[in-house]
């Protein structure tokens, strides 16, 4: 038996004006288990509150209702003053009759009618109420960034410099992603090198970063404030705690390995670093190229190491971390263009793909920054083709974005180093940023050819041997042509790094049909997730340029900080719970939870409900077959036994 | 008397129950038919609630969710889309009228499709007739 | 034909070997009941029990019923039928059995019968096929050439009739239940303990053999098995006042196939299709 | 006294019956025979072998209201059910069922609790037995000779029917059995030739066999105490069964009932329901402990509580061999074999 008290609200005249108000509350007085029922003026004025609060203690209420506006309006407001007379906040019930009665109807009669049905369920609702207790937990001040690319670096050190703890997991031997490997960037063409390198130095002496290249994240456990986090920290076999960066070793190793960093157009040695202003600038040994490793025998860098810091024996190890927040920021890969063999990529040597190119021009690079072509020769024509497996049925849907402008700026450079004719074939020019129309325009007037028509094929011309011949639509002309050049330079489209899926699994995060991970709400939340404490930022969100990508990475270290700022935080408390006698062990439960909240406990074979994950919606709840999911607040008996209410009058 | 439905309606918290507010915020005029129970997510709703429903005497079900894509659970409504639709086709194969159940999607801002939507289905729903098949005869 | 003697024999072969070699530990099949038309669902712990081994048109029964009530990790050899094979594999799909575990015994059958009333059940009552779906080893030739009618040709009749008709039909049929539960129980897709309807909080029907409590179950039972269903027909056959569940469940089977184009029980890599969905699904299948 | 009519107009004698008060008679369902309250006398329809259901359902109905009350008002306002005492006839039970009557007193009508609602009802009914036709195959799932009944036996009925060509012979067998008769006059009197038959055919019914095992009470009884724990046995009984409730519902000697409150807007009614000890909830406790969990806990209980927790209680068995169990359990589990590989255990 409960014991509830029923208020009803007049709201001046806007509620009475099409509900009779005291007779409501006559009819509440009639109903089972309604102890006192009242009507007033004003229920959200002072007097309205006194008179709930002096009520729930005259009459020893346990069930307060409010019959009044909506819930989405003042259920905070009655829920505080119920608190405050001591009952619990849920077992408060509001009867919207304003905005879903009184104002939606002219007639009196229908009004009052309406409002007695609502009200007698929430009377049938309320009795079956329990009271509700949010659990606060305390928040781990720190916070995670994984990829160390622009916007890992740009997060981190904003975080950082706000007084956080990070910890910058990079899975390469060096921080500074794609952009490290840019020799200059669009549209205002300053040098990559010369706005990123200071960033990097920033990373490493940050005292609040914790760099951990070579790194690998193999497991997450934990929620929102309470991230456990396990990282593979990858075999270098060099002490880098010893190593003091003279690079001795990397003179005298005999071992050949294709440099990744260089697009794999150079070779380097088997112990190495990537490039000159890696960070750290501390080398690793490339077990796949090392002699000792290949062979047995060896070891000359070991010998040259003065420091001692070349250790054969080291194995892969592990490192726990515990954070409140995670800022996923992993960029992206470029498509593997050879299986579209109509443009001869890894066929031709002619042929490039646009991050080649990018280290090309490059003075840290591999031709030092010459433009010369794999023949060594400086190219007199150059076809820069674009949406390569972008904007294609076939491949990607999707617009890579930034092609358009990265292809300018490669015939504007190409145009500074080189004499080169520059023909560009594109299908739409997109330059809709800050500046971009701007810089295009400026590349319409550096005699560069711009052909309307998307490259369709790449042959090697018969007539003059190493020559290419791009085979192309004009859409403006409507003209077939055969355009013959030395050098083509394909812009291939952005795409998921090749192992998205794991870090997808890892975090729990949904991803777009390219494999993009998705943001909550594309407008309202682009850089959360539906992982409550995981946000994304940069390219591994979607294609983006470098200031898009930097001001997500500021937007997602605001936001992580809005986590680890607060030492506690509260959870949920209208959260699902298992009642474990009840489970059958279906698992649909773990199928459908958006958020990977409930989990199978294989040795007692009951699912388990983790509070801190579950938002409450209920789905689960519902796909549970034989009920054992409580979904507080809306509970099985409370949905029916409001239903039933509503439907007796 | 002529005839008045007794329509049950199940409401999203974040769309459609907002959406229904909005209505009333904007003084839109709706026939008073419809009694709202609010959950959190339209993919609250078991299927079991709605053969209840009817049971207890509702002559029509009116479900308001999210649009697809726009739930605030992310795929909620996605879900109970397909389970909704299986209700639909067991009632009907019951021999029951399927049109006494309708799941709409509204938005918070469409206060003017929520008035419209239950002006329309109480008007289909006072076509009906009562709805005695599935009614608990006391 | 089939020729079940020559099954039978492979069955106690296969059984033999099996527990032999300790690679099961038990095999679920058939075996002699008290007289020759009443085989009984069997399960052979030992090669003594291998003996008891029966095969005949009469052993309708879906082993695939009794997997779930053996502790995870038993190693468990089923016979099975085409229909079986398939609850075998959603079950598979549902985690409530792991794939390593089994030792599936397939047997592709023609003519098998119902005891009560002696008629052939192809595809009437069940799903029409003749060949597991999946399984490790074949004890009998693989049936080809013969066309089964399509599982669901039974239904037109039930889906022209008006509809006032048909709920006067499902009315009768329902008020008849005597809610003995053998149609869950006998159902290998209700392995729930408790079913929903044996709950108390909340409290779905009332336990009375009475209209609103036999709705209730039948029709929240046909939602449960909505997609899940593999048409085996064994909750009919259950059915001691022969309510035709199996019109039902075909109903629904067959407009979530047309809804989400995945029938149940075909592949391992499915998910059953009312906790899943597609963004691409239609409104249309709302209307 | 013996008294006859033609099989052909039996609708007559039901039509009498049916002013009289409630005829209770088999009827033919799609399915098979049920016995039903009659309102059309040409539904009676006596060429069955056995009805589905056992006749307990006649005294102790599936669903039986007791009291329907006001949620939030004094118990003083709440309505127990009236039942409706006229006088009721039973017509057509198979002397294995009529034995289970008699079974049944013993909870109902007897050990100290009395329950109302089955002894009004048992004072109110007229039993008319009805024996086997002895020229139709015995069903291979019966056993009532094990339990000492013949399907001839005319004891435990007020008045006993045989079949004889296309007539049907009525005697009464009780006092109140001869009231009735005689005061049906659409039934003939029966002659002399027609008395031997009468007794000539219930000393048939002896030979007329069913299955048939010796069955020492006392044997059986300890028996089944001593393999209380031996589990191997029970999972290889139960390795088949279900757990459905078909075999304790078609039962005439079951009569585990649940207790329940059912509520519609604010108005409630008590009711007793058959319940099942087959059922997994059925010893599910309101802690949610279960001590039978298993398929084998709950056969055991069952074959147990018939051939060995009844007997030391109530110094007989709680079963009548009517076949039920075993025909419609739908995986053939057979009682019978049961006990007989219990025996050998
Ligand atoms: C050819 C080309 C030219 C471009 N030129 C310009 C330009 O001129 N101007 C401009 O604005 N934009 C340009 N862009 C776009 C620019 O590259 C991106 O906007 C920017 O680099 C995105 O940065 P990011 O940090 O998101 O990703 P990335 O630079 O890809 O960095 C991601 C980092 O994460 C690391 N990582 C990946 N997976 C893991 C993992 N599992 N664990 C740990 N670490 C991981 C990677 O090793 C990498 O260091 C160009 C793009 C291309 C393809
Ligand atoms: C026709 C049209 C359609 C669009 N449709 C879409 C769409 O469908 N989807 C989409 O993503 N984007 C769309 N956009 C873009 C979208 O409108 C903008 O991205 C977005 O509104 C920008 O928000 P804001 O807060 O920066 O600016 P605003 O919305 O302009 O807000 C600025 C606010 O600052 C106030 N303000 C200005 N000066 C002062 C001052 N001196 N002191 C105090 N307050 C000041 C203004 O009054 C205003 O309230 C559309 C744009 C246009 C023009
Ligand atoms: S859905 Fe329900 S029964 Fe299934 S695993 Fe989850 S809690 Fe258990
Ligand atoms: S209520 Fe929603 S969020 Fe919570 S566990 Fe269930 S499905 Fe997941
Ligand atoms: S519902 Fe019936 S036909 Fe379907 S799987 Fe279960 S027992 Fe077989
Ligand atoms: S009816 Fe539903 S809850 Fe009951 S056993 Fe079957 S699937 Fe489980
Ligand atoms: S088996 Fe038949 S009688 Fe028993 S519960 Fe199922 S439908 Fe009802
Ligand atoms: S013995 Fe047969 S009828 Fe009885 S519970 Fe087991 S399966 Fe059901």
């Amino acid at each position: 038996m409960s014991r509830i008290g029923v208020f009803v609200c007049h709201c001046g005249l806007n509620i009475a004006k099409t509900v009779r108000v005291s007779e409501l509350a006559e009819f509440a007085a009639t109903l089972p288990d309604v102890v006192v029922a009242r009507d007033y003026k004003f229920m959200c004025s002072t007097p309205g509150q006194e008179m709930i609060q002096h009520d729930i203690k005259k009459y020893n209420l346990d069930r307060v209702i409010v019959t009044a506006c909506s819930p989405l309006m003042h259920e905070n407001t009655f829920r505080k003053v119920i608190e405050n007379a001591g009952l619990n906040q849920y077992l408060l019930t509001i009867v919207n009759i304003r905005e879903q009665v009184s104002w939606v109807t002219s007639d009196i009669e229908e009004g009052t009618a309406k409002s007695k049905a609502l009200l007698n369920g929430a009377v049938y609702r309320a009795r079956l109420l329990a009271p509700l207790t949010s659990r606060v937990i305390d928040v781990n001040p720190d916070v995670m960034v994984i990829g160390a690319g622009i916007a890992g670096i740009q997060a981190a050190l904003e975080l950082a410099n706000t007084g956080k703890k990070v910890y910058l997991v990079e899975k390469n031997s060096t921080i500074g992603g794609h952009m490290a490997q840019f020799d200059k960037t669009f549209p205002t063409l300053d040098c990559s090198a010369c706005i990123l390198t200071p960033k990097m130095d920033n990373v490493l002496q940050h005292k609040n970063i914790s760099m951990l290249t070579y790194c690998e994240v193999t497991e997450v456990k934990g929620y929102v404030g309470n991230f456990d986090i396990t990282i593979k920290q990858k075999a270098r076999y060099v002490d880098h705690s010893k190593c003091n960066a003279c690079l001795a070793c990397t003179e005298k190793c005999p071992g050949k390995g294709i440099s990744e960093w260089d697009e794999s157009l150079v070779k380097r040695k088997a112990i190495y670093i990537p490039f000159p202003q890696a960070v750290p600038q501390k080398p690793i040994i490339d077990k796949n190229s090392c002699t000792y490793f290949l062979k047995g025998k060896c070891r000359l860098c070991e010998k040259v190491c003065e420091q001692k810091a070349i250790d054969f024996e080291q194995q892969d190890s592990f490192i726990n971390v515990k954070v409140g927040a995670v800022i996923v920021a992993t960029g992206y890969d470029l498509m593997d263009t050879k299986p579209l063999v109509q443009y001869g990529y890894g066929k031709y040597p002619g042929v490039y793909n646009a991050l080649e190119v990018e280290r090309l021009f490059n003075s840290a690079g591999p031709t030092a920054g010459k433009v010369t072509q794999r023949d060594g020769k400086e190219p007199q024509s150059i076809a820069i083709l674009h949406c390569i497996g972008s904007r294609d049925k076939n491949y990607h849907e999707h617009c890579s974005r930034v092609c358009c402008m990265y292809s300018l700026k490669f015939a504007h450079l190409f145009k500074e180093k080189t004499s080169a004719d520059v023909y560009q074939f594109y299908i739409d020019m997109r330059a809709a940023g800050k500046g971009y129309e701007e810089f295009y325009n400026r590349l319409l007037e550096e005699n560069v050819k711009f052909i309307r028509g998307k490259g369709a094929r790449v042959t090697q011309s018969t007539e003059e041997p190493g020559r290419l011949i791009v085979e192309a639509e004009d859409t403006i002309t409507s003209k077939f042509m055969k355009l013959p050049v030395d050098m083509v330079v394909l812009s291939p489209a952005i795409v998921p790094r090749a192992d998205y899926k794991d870090i997808a699994r890892l975090f729990n995060l949904s991803t777009d049909k390219q494999g993009f991970f998705m943001e909550r709400h594309p407008k309202i939340a682009p850089l959360s997730t539906m992982s409550e404490g995981i946000f994304i930022a940069g390219v591994c969100q979607g294609p983006k340029d470098i200031p898009d990508t930097v001001a997500q990475a500021l937007g997602a270290a605001a936001e992580a900080l809005t986590i680890v700022v607060k030492d506690k935080m509260e959870l949920e408390a209208t959260t699902a719970m298992v009642n474990p006698a009840s489970c059958c062990g279906c698992q649909n439960c773990v199928r459908v939870c958006p958020y990977g909240a409930p989990a199978f406990n294989y040795e007692k074979r009951v699912s388990e409900i983790n509070e801190a994950l579950c938002k409450g919606c209920g789905l689960c709840a519902s796909v549970c077959p034989s009920s054992a999911i409580i979904a507080r607040h809306f509970t099985n008996e409370q949905v029916l036994a409001e239903m039933e209410g509503l439907m007796e009058f | 008397m002529s005839f008045e439905p007794k329509i049950l309606g199940i409401a999203c918290n974040w769309c459609t129950y907002t959406g229904a507010d909005l209505a009333g915020t904007t003084r839109l005029k709706y026939p008073q038919n419809l009694r709202v129970v609010r959950v959190m997510c339209s993919s609250r709703i078991n299927p079991s609630f709605i053969f209840r429903a009817f049971q207890l005497g509702a002559d029509g079900v009116l479900v308001g969710g999210c649009h697809p894509g726009d739930c605030h659970y992310n795929t909620g409504n996605l879900y109970a889309r397909r389970r909704l639709a299986t209700t639909k086709k067991i009632l009907e194969f019951a021999g029951f009228e399927p049109g006494r159940l309708r799941v709409e999607w509204i938005s918070a801002s469409e206060g003017n499709k929520f008035a419209e939507v239950v002006a329309e289905f109480t008007a289909q729903i006072r076509n009906l007739g009562p709805q005695a098949k599935l009614k608990i005869q006391e | 034909m089939t020729e079940f003697k020559k099954i039978e024999e492979n069955l106690k072969t296969e059984a033999t070997r099996l527990l032999k070699e300790g690679l099961v530990t038990v095999v679920l099949a058939y075996g002699k009941g008290f007289d020759e038309n009443h085989p009984m669902p069997y399960a052979a712990k030992t090669i003594a029990d291998v003996e008891n081994i029966v095969f005949n048109e009469y052993c309708n029964y879906n082993m695939a019923r009794y997997l779930v009530r053996y502790p995870q990790g038993t190693k468990i050899a089923i016979a099975v039928k085409a229909a079986d094979s398939r609850a075998v594999i959603q079950l598979i799909q549902e985690e409530k059995v792991k794939r390593e575990n089994l030792v599936i015994l397939g047997i592709p059958v023609q003519g098998m019968k119902n005891p009560k009333t002696g008629e052939i059940i192809d595809s009437k009552t069940t799903c029409g096929m003749y060949n597991p779906v999946l399984y490790d080893l074949l004890l009998g030739e693989e049936v080809h050439g013969a066309k089964s009618a399509s599982p669901y040709d039974v239904l037109a009749e039930y889906e022209k009739m008006d509809k006032e008709a048909r709920w006067e039909f499902w009315k009768k049929e329902f008020d008849k239940c005597i809610r003995c539960y053998a149609c869950r129980k006998a159902c290998p897709m209700c392995y729930c303990d408790p079913c929903f309807i044996d709950q108390s909080k909340p409290k779905w029907a009332d336990k009375a053999p009475q209209s609103p409590g036999n709705m209730m179950y039948h029709l929240t039972r046909f939602h449960h098995l909505a997609g899940r269903c593999i048409d085996c027909g064994e909750c009919s056959r259950a059915c001691p006042v022969d309510i035709p569940l199996y019109l039902f469940h075909k109903k629904v089977a067959k407009e979530c196939e047309e809804m989400f184009n995945q029938a149940a029980g075909m592949s391992i890599e499915d998910k059953p299709v009312l906790v899943d969905f597609r963004v691409e699904d239609s409104d249309k299948i709302l209307e | 006294m013996l008294k006859k009519t033609a099989i052909e107009k039996i609708s007559q004698l039901a039509a009498v019956l049916m002013e009289k008060g409630t005829l209770l008679a088999p009827v033919k369902e799609v399915s098979g025979h049920n016995f039903a309250e009659i309102n059309d006398p040409q539904k009676v329809d006596l060429s069955f072998y056995n009805t589905i259901m056992s006749p307990k359902g006649a005294f102790f109905p599936h669903k039986e209201d007791f009291v329907k009350y006001k949620i939030g008002k004094p118990l003083s306002e709440a309505e127990p059910a009236v039942l409706n005492l006229k006088p009721a006839f039973l017509f057509g039970v198979r002397p294995c069922d009529v034995k289970s009557f008699e079974i049944m007193d013993i909870h109902f009508d007897a050990a100290g609790i009395i329950d109302p609602y089955w002894r009004f009802r048992r004072e109110a009914t007229t039993i008319f037995g009805y024996a086997y036709d002895l020229n139709q195959p015995v069903d291979s799932a019966d056993f009532y000779n094990t339990l000492g009944i013949y399907a001839a036996d005319p004891e435990g009925s007020d008045i006993f029917m045989v079949k004889k060509d296309k007539e049907l012979l009525l005697k009464a067998i009780t006092k109140k059995g001869e009231n009735l008769l005689s005061e049906l006059a659409v039934l003939k009197d029966g002659s002399a030739a027609d008395e031997k038959y009468f007794t000539e055919y219930v000393n048939k019914g002896k030979e007329y066999k069913t299955r048939f095992m010796t069955l020492d009470q006392e044997a059986i009884a300890k028996k089944l105490e001593d393999i209380f724990d031996n589990t191997d046995f029970w999972t290889k009984m139960s390795a088949a069964c279900l757990s459905c409730g078909i075999c304790t519902f078609v039962c005439p000697t079951c009569y585990c009932f649940d207790i329940c409150d059912d509520t519609l807007f604010g108005k409630g009614t008590r009711r007793r329901v058959w319940d099942a000890c087959m059922f997994t909830d059925f010893t599910l406790e309101a802690s949610g402990h279960n001590p039978r969990t298993q398929v084998y806990q709950r056969l055991r209980q069952k074959i147990s509580h018939k051939y060995s927790y009844h007997i030391r209680k109530y110094g007989v068995i709680s079963c009548v061999g009517c076949g039920r169990c075993t025909r419609y359990c739908p995986v053939n589990i057979d009682i019978y074999s049961i006990v007989e590989a219990a025996l050998k255990a």
